[in-house]
């Protein structure tokens, strides 16, 4: 299953684009090994995951419908 | 679908292109004088810093955020504050886009019949919004290159 | 009487006839923009509320004050609170006066590098002028009779 | 000795006047008797006595140099 990630803030800058996509995933413990494999430097990089708009942790289940984004430390205000 | 979209209805937009303005800011105080329960105001303004750092010295932020997921974490955040304290009022405006140094990025402004209710929300609110707010600043500085901001 | 004289002259009015205007606020926000080494604003706002007691309505309040003795008193709150946060500045404006159910009269702001000092300082001073003040409040109700305020 | 006392707020309802003169009276405690006889409403009215702008409490001396007041509860703000 492919499925499309949104990124924000450094993450734009350390992947060079705002969107990727990513092959033959279905669950989130798989998509951190695969993105790590694509982009090493995510590896030097803090961040959290967010599944259709709640930060999510653990390894949970994803499909094309999800909206999934990386989420640098926010820096509001 | 009907259940979404009624919640949707409440979400109210807390963004805001560019500094958020003096003259808005008392606009926003002058409507509440017909609101004649209200004792007390309490309002945070977040102004961006010149800072030094390293040799260069910040000339503006830039911000950006997830804006859909930041208005319903924002939604949450002022639904427990309601819940908590007893306000009147509670507003909430956030800059997306470039702001200059000694402009104002952050306006949160809670009413209440009684001055400890308004402060405590505010304070409340300030504190959830840096820590829970996926909104990202990028410090620009004077010779144009720039780095990422980072909360305290 | 020189000594006397230097201390006079450091010791800032923050007395206003009749209630606080928004527009005075903007202004007062506003000035502040050329102080980039400012990262947060705290700011209080008493409002007059238009209290119902027994069955008549407030209308407004009347504040008269022990002038002299109140700006001694705001002097020595200023450098106490100089003293224990580090704020860039602080700025008092209190009503003299009529002020109207839904109107402003008081007006406390202080500046800082980080928001917790504003904050911190800004609800300290509110705590400071309700107890430690000379000034007082006529609650004038909607038929002109009145009753003497009284400070929670 | 002759002092004057300032009033303020209420305490220039209940006296009726903003401005009183007090004889013979040198210190505190004495002004405080004397106020007390010739207006009983001050018996049933909390206030605090300033000298020379500075609250004051206990027998202190007073001569008609000292600019005193008496201060009811404050309900500023």
């Amino acid at each position: 299953m492919n499925v499309e990630i949104i990124l924000f803030g450094q993450l734009k800058d350390i992947i060079g684009k705002s969107i990727i996509n990513v092959n033959d995933v279905d669950n989130l413990a798989d998509l951190q090994k695969i993105l790590q494999q694509s982009y090493p430097a995510l590896l030097n990089t803090k961040f959290v995951v967010a599944v259709d708009r709640k930060i999510v942790s653990g390894n949970i289940k994803l499909s094309n419908k999800n909206e999934i984004a990386l989420l640098p430390p926010f820096s509001g205000g | 679908m009907q259940t979404k979209n009624m919640n949707e209805k409440k979400i109210k937009n807390i963004f805001v292109q560019g500094p958020v303005m003096a003259t808005f800011i008392a606009d926003s105080i002058q409507k509440h004088s017909t609101k004649t329960e209200i004792g007390g105001h309490s309002i945070f303004l977040g102004q961006v810093r010149a800072d030094l750092i390293g040799n260069k010295r910040v000339a503006a932020i830039e911000y950006s955020a997830y804006e859909e997921m930041a208005l319903e974490k924002m939604h949450e955040i002022r639904e427990s504050i309601f819940a908590k304290h007893h306000l009147t009022c509670m507003h909430v405006y956030q800059s997306l886009g470039k702001v200059e140094a000694g402009e104002i990025s952050l306006f949160v402004f809670t009413s209440s019949p009684h001055r400890k209710q308004a402060i405590e929300a505010c304070t409340e609110i300030v504190e959830k919004i840096k820590n829970e707010l996926p909104v990202w600043g990028k410090e620009i500085f004077e010779d144009k290159t720039y780095q990422w901001k980072t909360n305290k």
